[in-house]
């Protein structure tokens, strides 16, 4: 394992520390316990956005943290969810009144330590409503696990709810977009690689060199199956086919596609992904009424991508391109 | 016989023990079906109750339970984070303010452990998690309660590590094993084995010599 | 060799269709031969920026094609710098008769491809000035070597020298002002893990697992030397203290600091390496007034960084803060 | 003896083929002190020089080479493309219209070539260039001019192999091997290398057979 880190513990304290530094003008860094909220925290008036979830899928979350977006981001260990110690402070300094609403991925760590944060902030007298985004199609039989994982969907629902936080809905309305944004939205992805936890050591799961994992999560988690490695248009094939079958994406149907880089693969092949989908939803009748294609939801260095599919309608297009000032999604400002 | 707060105080050491011994174990049983993390999770968590216990030594059983909750519940994160967290607190709370625990108030606070998980985690027997290794700890606790807490503690260590085992062959249904269907069989759920490392800790604090566990 | 693409010699075409098809809004992709403009081009009164050079060192040149940088980006083969027949017609397509900037990077095949392109525009009545970068302090002996390499500079120059031309600056003011961003820009890299280029199929060096290369260009070259592995601080240390001293960096200085990843790093390590080298910069009594983090002038999924440190003055900070709208940098609009 | 247009398509067809074969090994080389393409590179290069040919026949060596250098130029990129684009180009233009090639003008054109290199690329020889297997070839072509074209072509082609083999020790002072410093000895480099392939090409094209080239 070769990584530009100082030691494995420290990771993630210095990484939050680095980037509080780079992003000063955007960002404040709470070092102990850890959170990171926007600049200008709270927001007079505002319903606040609150995400978090272990680290090592930057940017995501602290990277979404600034205006038209998240205004608190709670990093964890690598792959570990945060605790309640911190998810409650950040809660507490992102909210003016208004609410908060708390962002969470589909997974059993993350869930119970929102939870737990959500009724102690309610116990103090914070209106916090939970957003549960679950958009992995890769898991299938929900009843038999712990249901869909949350995946490259949260970075479009921390988008579209951020900017309708930010034009002033309320607390409801908020969420409900949020909701909405998370029913409309579906992922698949796929590693060539494994990536290697900083504290482990060794890459999370081996795989040989002609084959790949097809339906991975974000956590280094070995996927729902293991084929042959293929030319990229098939994997593409094999990724899209469900998302646009559980979305029911038809003629007619506007949409954003996002093809989202696991953090080890070159911007060139994601563009690659990028050409064969953009034919197949041509070929569906289906309009790419907006796009993004880079590293937003990594696992560490894997190399492979996820394809996330949001169908739009005006509200979702309007508050897509709403401005957005964050480290790592900027526009419009 | 009856146990104290210094037994408590010498299990929770015991398991930050253990929990660094085993680390690499458990990161190793993470990797292969979930995110390699347990083993570090549950070091930095044991690692923090010894400070806060070195920091606020305990008066009672049910205190020392009750700030290690604390520390699990802030340090550890993931799933297991909450689930140990939710354990020890319904554990501390089942012990109330006694000093000293008899066999049936030890069998009494597993069972108030193992409930917690399942409130929080809604898991079932044979879902692949903790509470496989939990469930039939507090089964032999039970049964032995009328034999002393050092019976009860060395039958709930015996049945853990034995519920771990007999995750090997399960598909997991609950956490993020579950995600991998079918490829979760074959391999122990690294929360059993955890928590059987802790009951051990327990029944070693209370000077049990346990057999060889099993493999 | 494991990579999301169809076929090795169709990587650059598929991968700048994808782009062109995800960033329509943006550029228009001419196929053959292959150039990217801005979609606007050629912008009236407006002196051009073309840049161009090797593929595989994505973002660099396409995504920073558009309003407030490049007008034109001509990619040529992976590592491989493009031919004067894709230079020659880019150039014509974004002249609006104000010129046209060549910035090119310092390699004996960019300096002779845009050389004899630059001559043919001349010939057919195209005011043309070149601007090579040449910021690599890595290549110490440029009496013995084709000079110092262009690098992570490069962005620097573009951002600058193009919101320059923006607002209105003649052929030589732009020009002037591309060289003196490179003459106060340095940079310095380091690999931990070589890079594949697909037709060749092996990685471009081999290195143990203890070993990293000090000194690396952005082709997949080995270093100036190869070294055991360090802590992250010991690497910044390695790489800034040749960038400040041969800037000659010292108290009172203001800089922008830019931490630039090789594709195959994830962002988490980018930030702790900014961090120490903010520390070291604070030490010396320089200020950061600017910054950048983040994967720009890559070499495919090479693992490592290089850092750039730019010095300041009022009209490089202007200039750097002024509007740019390209895939790859945004902001202001 | 005298060389035709028939001879200059042979080596050109011959050349495409030689990248084919030594496609790898060229990249080979340049992964080792460069960038890991010349292979590729002078490959597609000299596939497009050669579905130029059968679109327009030339009907002179001269425009044969000029046609070469044109595909070459446009096709190749990198370093290689317009130092090669070059050679070829002042190759053609020192053949003329001519449609015979005695000794004499052939070596003069590889003079040619050679200089266009040099004017282009600022190397000297010694610098680890693929002048270090023109200029030798040059030499030796221009002592065999006397003897026809057949000589001419053998003599800068074994020179050129020796050429080549002889850049293994140096330390390279242009071109991307230069970064590498004094790291850079002990490998060959593959301009050198490609050189040497493509005077072999147009020996053979000359019906000269050559000994085994030097290893
Ligand atoms: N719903 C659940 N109920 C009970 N135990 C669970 C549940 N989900 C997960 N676990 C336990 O948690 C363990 C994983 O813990 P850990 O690796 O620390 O967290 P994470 O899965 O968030 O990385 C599993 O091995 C399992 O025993
Ligand atoms: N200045 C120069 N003069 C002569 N030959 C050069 C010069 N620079 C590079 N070369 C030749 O070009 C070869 C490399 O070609 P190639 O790999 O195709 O281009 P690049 O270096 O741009 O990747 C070198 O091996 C060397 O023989
Ligand atoms: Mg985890
Ligand atoms: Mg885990
Ligand atoms: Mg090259
Ligand atoms: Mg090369």
């Amino acid at each position: 394992m070769k990584k530009l880190i100082n030691d494995p513990r420290s990771v993630v304290d210095e990484s939050v520390e680095g980037f509080g530094l780079a992003h000063a003008d955007i960002v404040t860094v709470h070092p102990e316990p850890k959170f990171v909220t926007r600049k200008d925290a709270p927001v007079q008036g505002k319903v606040a956005l609150v995400s978090g979830g272990g680290s090592g899928h930057e940017p995501l979350h602290a990277g979404f943290v600034g205006r038209g977006m998240l205004d608190a981001a709670v990093p964890g260990a690598v792959f570990t969810s945060p605790t309640p110690d911190q998810i409650l402070p950040a809660t507490a300094a992102v909210d003016s009144g208004a609410g908060v609403v708390h962002i969470v991925k589909n997974y059993t760590g993350d869930v119970l330590n929102f939870e737990t944060a959500a009724e102690m902030a309610q116990a103090e007298g914070i209106h916090v409503r939970s957003v549960l985004v679950n958009d992995d199609v890769a898991v299938e039989d929900s009843l038999y696990t712990a249901g869909r994982r949350g995946v490259g969907g949260t970075v479009l629902v921390e988008k579209i709810a951020g900017a309708a936080a930010e034009r002033g809905d309320t607390l409801e309305e908020v969420t409900a977009i949020a909701e909405r944004v998370n029913s409309n939205v579906r992922t698949m992805g796929v590693a060539l690689s494994a990536c290697t936890v900083p504290h482990a050591g060794t890459p999370s799961f081996d795989l040989a060199d002609d084959e790949i994992e097809i339906g991975i999560g974000i956590h280094g988690e070995p996927g729902r199956h293991r084929i042959s490695m293929e030319p990229a248009d098939a994997i593409t094939d094999r990724l899209l086919g469900p998302v646009l079958d559980d979305l029911g994406i038809q003629d007619g149907d506007k949409v954003l596609l996002f093809v989202n880089g696991m953090g080890g693969t070159p911007q060139s092949e994601l563009y690659i992904v990028y050409r064969r989908a953009a034919a197949i939803l041509q070929d569906r009748g289906a309009a790419i009424d907006r796009s993004l294609v880079g590293n937003f939801v990594t696992s560490l260095e894997m190399q492979g991508c996820s394809i996330s599919v949001l169908r739009l309608d005006d509200e979702f297009t309007d508050l897509w391109d709403a401005p957005v000032h964050t480290a790592a999604l900027r526009w419009g400002v | 016989m009856v146990l104290d707060v210094q037994w408590a105080i010498a299990w929770l050491t015991l398991s930050a023990k253990a929990m660094t011994e085993h680390r690499e174990e458990l990161i190793e049983l993470d990797r292969a079906i979930g995110d390699s993390d347990h083993g570090e999770n549950m070091d930095r968590g044991f690692q923090a109750v010894v400070a806060k216990l070195a920091e606020t030594p305990p008066e009672t059983p049910g205190a020392a339970l009750k700030l290690a909750a604390m520390a699990l519940m802030s340090k550890v994160g993931g799933a297991a984070g909450p689930l140990y967290g939710t354990a020890y607190l319904r554990a501390a709370t089942s012990m109330g303010d006694a000093t000293e625990l008899d066999g049936g108030a030890l069998a009494t606070a597993l069972e108030a452990a193992r409930d917690g998980i399942v409130a929080r985690g809604k898991a079932e027997l044979g879902d692949k998690t903790m509470v496989d290794a939990w469930s039939p700890a507090v089964e032999a606790a039970q049964a032995a309660a009328v034999d002393g807490p050092g019976p009860v503690l060395r039958a709930a260590a015996e049945a853990a590590a034995a519920g771990a085992v007999a995750t090997d062959p399960l598909v997991a249904r609950k956490g993020r094993a579950s995600y991998l269907g079918e490829r979760s069989a074959g391999h122990r759920d690294p929360g059993a084995a955890s928590t059987a490392l802790l009951l051990k800790a327990a029944a070693d604090a209370a000077g049990e010599t346990l057999p060889e566990s099993p493999e």
